[in-house]
């Protein structure tokens, strides 16, 4: 039987306006990260919905990461608060369910901090690697 | 009405009238100063240092009291009330100081500084009123320019004394009004007089409370009220060239009791 | 004592963020003990910072600190030198031997008026 | 069904290299909806447009994903690409397989994995797309000005100069503000009243400007482009239009001791007056706390002596009410109180004062004729002393005074102590600093003539405390330089008082939904890039209500706030960007969650009539989002509990579709 290598699965939710472009200025610079990450752009980390998220674990996503612009910075002035606010509400709630508070994250980056995206990316798949696969909200319907 | 009493070590001695002329007036005004079943003296100064706990216990056993009785504690002296009420807010506040305090105390009962801690000045302000004590004035002191002396006891620090603005206080000002005299305003009234220094270094005590009293004397004062019988000791030793008396005298005076007092 | 030790320790007992600090003088500018004193409060506050606790241990400027915390109601940046003060004065006369004050002392400083708070006060600033 | 095409672009070999592009193209046609599926060299070149022209033509396709480069690189284009092909431009999605995915990745089995899983992602996404349109909304072209001090006039000339009408309102009787109290400025000397009274008198005399002084904003409605704005014109009992400004009233007025509140209280004025002598509008105010004919009906002299009949004891408050297309926020700046800090003994001797009363007393117009005397006995000072920082860089746990720097009392304390120097040599004068703030031009040369040429002394410390004795104020303060307690015997004592916001401006941010920070400034849309827009949209910031700010600063300001208003009155019509918040009403509940996290105040809750079963109706309250304001940030739809409120673009389901297409 062959084994398969382990490679998580990493949903990475990008503002539009700071980290979205952060992470094409990673790609600029040919900085490298892994291809486990994938990013889905939102107009403001204060769009991602605490049900993307649950989504995300349910459907095998072995770690969720959310960037924005940095306090202060948000282009719709408050947005990153409100992420800053919910984010913790709900990784608390994640972390009581199981799901370790290592598998997910919140992250400030800028539209100009292209390194600290793909350090961010290498780092944060490392830890979600060394925790293994996260089973505890996976539904197994949904396994094809 | 009734009140939790601490009267403190001068008041039993060197300051008897302070303490004498405050509860006869408290009586003429409708409030019984109840004095706290052995009470110990409070220390003189409150020692800000957190680690400092058994300096403290006299005052959480003076709060206590108070509060198994659900009466406010009041105190004349400035010292007294200066030290009680830091070491109230103390055990609000800090609540690991607050713990091993808990720990000294002998009853079960955990006391985290529920007592309202007055001074009498803020008792005559806020329990009685000063219209109402206007009221009961039988012998106004009209003609005389008194300067009240705050000290620093009285108003610092503003954050835990919360009596009065530190720098520009009133209160003391509408007590004298209320009696019946003109109050002197003068900007030295919230600077020390010395303090406890006047025992090592008389010269620089002498300095401190002349300044105090010339300031007074140049803004037209004919008197000096005080609450805190250090104050009046410097302000007095240093040759102060108006009478510096206890604000209770002058209140017992207008209240019709002076005399009761002396027989 | 471990230099490190003595400043975390007044640090930590005094409950004073020196790095509050701006420098403005404003402390020593309303000390009423400032020409009495060796090292005056915003030396007292920068030199806590910087760990030269020394000088001040064996300064007289400890005794002379009259707590009456103008320094403290005055900051701009609500630093609170006496309380750093204080600190450094009860590290040095806690330790044995280190009393500022004895009670063979007493009789010569005091007169028939001295009120008891003056004694009460001063032991418990001079003493352990 | 959408039918789907997708367009896999090469990128000559930016993509091609680490991507098998081919195979992306052949993986993504057995996606649903996909009925076309190609891949070309360079996709936004113009054969690989016209490749996608014709596959829309000839497939009929209703949505496209290009699987290119980042959208913020050539959404655009491709979306122009699919309108001229007659496809809304909205139902385009961009699949980025350049920066975040062949430039990261070396390893061609992982960049096409990856690739497929980015275009599956894109593909699911636009199948749950729908056509959009902008909303367009008419321009009213006239703006609205707040606050008639030199950042309020500068942006009102500059706005009329380019054409459009402008109202400014202002709540004192004339305009001008501070600039117009102030005796010289810095760092070139100028007299404030010689450079700003010009400009008062452009603004009465330009047909495009309106100018409602004594009069305040009450209430405001609308959104960008279409505000409804009411003003309350307060009653001055003066008839402005007839009032020739000849002074005979104020000359007559029996009640002469009511505090002046142009000279910060120190001297008086009548009953009726006016502010100073070149006031605009230069009209007589009557104020009512202080008139005998209105506070018993007795006196009347005013009217008697009018020779024009201006004054009008029964005239009321009067309510106007206009649309602007764009509102300016100039309310300015005041010293705060010195109440809280009396150590420097302000409330108990008249000769210690703040530097805004220096100013009147050093002005040829102020109260003592631009004579320097004390305002207890008129003598002379010998000695002057100075305090910087006075409620400046607080400590947020001082309860006392601002945390922020206040930009402008080092140049004028600097500039105060020069000309005392100037013009009484034989003054002592003494500043106390913490630090000397002078970034700016010929800032610090202008300090350094100050200590150099003029012999002014700068000290290092701060004063700690200050006693009136006598007819002297006796200064201690501490020297740091010299490590010295020094004690001063001065005539005057001058504090820099910090600046605060007026107090009118936070009642005013709430009817304008503009946010502000915690010491009540106004915030900009962005601290760098947007520095005079506020975040709502329509609302734009002059002066020192954003911030603390010296004179330049605030007049470049003013230009620049002016020029964005006037390319917003520029356009016939507003665009908006349709990727906007809407509520569905027969989800929503009526929770107000919504509404307390929109930063543009977009949303906004109506009384809706809903039918129900068996012919009956039922009034609910429903949230409805205002598209020509909302930024489409998406914080009500994470913030609404019933799953009402959603997002055009960024769908609920359009981001569920890329969560699952990703993790499948």
């Amino acid at each position: 039987m062959q084994v398969k290598e382990y490679k998580p699965l990493i949903v990475a939710f990008c503002c539009n306006w700071c980290s979205y472009a952060g992470a094409d200025l990673a790609g600029n610079n040919r900085l490298n990260y892994p291809a486990d990450v994938k990013i889905i752009r939102v107009p403001c980390s204060c769009r991602v919905n605490p049900m993307f998220i649950l989504r995300a674990f349910q459907r095998g996503a072995d770690g969720v990461i959310i960037c924005g612009c940095h306090p202060g910075d948000c282009h719709y002035t408050s947005g990153n608060y409100y992420t800053r606010r919910r984010m913790a509400a709900l990784f608390s709630m994640l972390d009581f369910l199981g799901i370790e508070k290592e598998r997910t994250r919140v992250e400030w980056v800028s539209a100009a901090e292209g390194a600290k995206f793909a350090a961010t990316m290498n780092e944060f798949a490392q830890t979600v690697a060394s925790l293994g696969e996260n089973k505890r909200l996976e539904d197994l319907r949904c396994k094809k | 009405m009734k009140v939790s009493y601490f009267p403190g070590c001068t008041l039993k001695n060197k300051a008897k009238d302070l303490d004498e002329y405050a509860r006869k007036s408290a009586e003429v005004l409708g409030i019984t100063l109840e004095e706290i079943q052995d009470w110990q003296c409070c220390g003189g100064v409150f020692t800000t240092a957190k680690n400092e706990i058994a300096t403290k216990l006299s005052s959480v056993r003076a709060l206590k009291d108070a509060a198994a009785k659900e009466q406010p504690l009041v105190s004349v002296c400035s010292a007294c009330h200066n030290v009680i009420k830091q070491t109230n807010h103390a055990m609000q506040t800090d609540s690991d100081f607050a713990t091993k305090v808990n720990n000294y105390m002998a009853e079960e009962s955990l006391y985290t500084g529920e007592t309202q801690v007055y001074h009498y000045l803020e008792m005559l302000r806020d329990l009685v009123g000063f219209d109402a004590l206007k009221e009961k004035v039988v012998n106004a002191l009209s003609g005389k320019k008194i300067a009240a002396y705050y000290g620093c006891l009285l108003l610092r620090p503003n954050g835990v004394m919360q009596m009065d603005d530190p720098e520009n206080p009133q209160i003391m000002e509408n007590f004298i009004r209320a009696i019946g005299a003109t109050p002197v305003l003068y900007a030295m009234r919230n600077e020390c007089c010395g303090g406890y220094i006047s025992m090592e270094s008389p010269d620089l005590a002498a300095n401190k409370s002349n300044a105090v009293v010339k300031n007074a004397v140049a803004a037209g004062a004919d008197m000096i009220i005080t609450a805190c019988p250090l104050c009046k000791y410097n302000l007095i030793k240093n040759g102060a060239e108006i009478p510096v008396v206890y604000f209770t005298e002058v209140l017992a005076e207008a209240l019709g009791v002076k005399e009761d007092t002396n027989e | 004592m471990n230099k490190n030790f003595i400043q975390e320790e007044i640090l930590r007992s005094s409950g004073v963020n020196p790095k509050k600090c701006m420098k403005c003088g404003k402390c020593s500018a309303t000390c009423p003990a400032y020409d009495e004193m060796e090292y005056h409060p915003h030396q007292f506050v920068s030199m806590v910072e910087n760990g030269d606790i020394e000088p001040l241990m064996n300064s007289k400027s400890l005794y002379r600190c009259l707590s009456c915390f103008a320094c403290i109601d005055r900051c701009p940046r609500s630093v609170q030198p006496a309380k750093l003060v204080e600190a450094v004065r009860l590290a040095v006369v806690r330790q044995q031997g280190k009393n500022h004050l004895t009670a063979n002392d007493i009789p010569e400083l005091i007169d028939d008026e001295t009120p008891q708070q003056l004694l009460v006060s001063a032991f418990r600033k001079y003493t352990k | 069904m959408q039918r789907v095409g997708v367009f896999v672009c090469w990128c000559g070999s930016n993509i091609a290299g680490t991507v098998d592009v081919a195979a992306v193209a052949e993986a993504l046609k057995n996606e649903p909806g996909v009925v076309f599926s190609t891949d070309y060299q360079y996709m936004c070149s113009q054969a690989g447009q016209d490749i996608i022209k014709n596959a829309i033509a000839e497939h009929n396709l209703t949505g496209i994903v290009v699987c290119s480069c980042s959208p913020r690189m050539h959404e655009a284009t491709f979306r122009k690409t699919a309108a001229a092909a007659g496809l809304n431009p909205y139902m385009v999605e961009i699949a980025n397989i350049r920066e975040q995915c062949s430039w990261v990745h070396k390893d061609m089995t992982t960049g096409t994995e990856k690739a497929i899983i980015l275009g599956k992602a894109a593909v699911a996404k636009v199948n749950l797309n729908t056509p959009l349109t902008p909303g367009e909304s008419p321009v009213t072209k006239r703006a609205l000005v707040i606050g008639g001090g030199i950042a309020g006039i500068q942006t009102a000339l500059d706005i009329a100069d380019a054409g459009f009408p402008v109202d400014i309102v202002e709540t004192k009787p004339t305009i001008g503000g501070k600039m117009a109290q102030l005796d010289k400025t810095f760092p070139t000397l100028d007299c404030a009243a010689c450079i700003l009274t010009p400009k008062m008198v452009d603004v009465a005399q330009n047909e495009k400007i309106r100018i409602f002084s004594y009069s305040e904003v009450e209430e405001v409605g609308g959104f960008v482009g279409n505000f409804d704005v009411k003003i309350k014109k307060k009653a001055r009992y003066v008839k402005e239009d007839i009032c020739t400004g000849c002074g005979a009233c104020v000359d007559k007025c029996p009640m002469k001791k009511n505090p002046n509140e142009f000279n910060l209280g120190m001297d008086n004025r009548p009953a009726i007056y006016i502010p100073f002598a070149q006031a605009v509008p230069k009209v007589a105010t009557i104020d009512p706390n202080a008139c005998n004919m209105l506070k018993n009906g007795k006196c009347g002299l005013c009217a008697r002596v009018c020779a024009a009949g201006a004054i009008d004891y029964t005239q009321k408050d009067e309510i106007i009410e206009e649309k602007y297309g764009a509102i300016v926020v100039a309310t300015g700046f005041n010293p705060i109180s010195m109440e809280k800090f009396d150590e420097f003994a302000y409330n108990q001797s008249k000769d210690v004062i703040t530097s805004l009363e220096f100013e009147r007393l050093t002005n040829a117009a102020g109260p003592t004729a631009g004579h320097l005397e004390r305002p207890s006995d008129g003598k002379s000072p010998k000695t002057i002393v100075f305090v910087q920082c006075v409620g400046s860089r607080c400590d947020a746990c001082s309860e006392k005074g601002k945390e922020y720097c206040s930009k402008i009392c080092c140049m004028y304390t600097a500039k105060h102590a020069m000309l005392t120097r100037d013009k009484y040599p034989d003054t002592d004068v003494y500043v106390f600093y913490i630090d000397v703030r002078t970034p700016g031009k010929n800032f610090d040369e202008f300090y350094r003539r100050a200590v150099e040429e003029f012999g002014v002394k700068y000290i290092k410390g701060m004063v700690g405390k200050v006693t009136p004795e006598g007819d002297k104020l006796k200064v201690q303060a501490s020297d740091l330089l010299s490590n010295k307690q020094l004690h001063i015997d001065a005539d005057l004592v001058v504090l820099a008082a910090a600046i605060e916001p007026d107090k009118s401006a936070r009642p005013l941010a709430t009817m304008l939904t503009a946010s502000m920070d915690t010491n009540d400034f106004f915030t900009e849309a962005h601290p760098k890039l947007r520095p005079v827009e506020s975040p709502t949209a329509g609302v734009f910031l002059s002066g020192a209500c954003q911030g603390p700010k010296d004179i330049p600063e605030t007049v470049s300001q003013a230009g620049a706030a002016a020029s964005k208003v006037i390319g917003l009155l520029a356009k016939d019509k507003l665009t908006g960007n349709p990727c906007v918040a809407h509520s569905n009403e027969l989800m929503c509940n009526g929770c107000s969650s919504c509404e307390r996290v929109c930063p543009y105040g977009a949303i906004t809750y109506e009384d809706k009539e809903f039918r129900m079963p068996n012919r009956t109706t039922k009034i609910r309250r429903v949230a409805s989002v205002n598209p020509a304001v909302c930024q489409g940030c998406g914080a009500c739809t994470v913030a609404c509990p019933s799953g009402a409120m959603d997002l055009k673009g960024f769908a609920n389901s359009q981001i569920i579709a890329e969560v699952d297409a990703i993790c499948k």
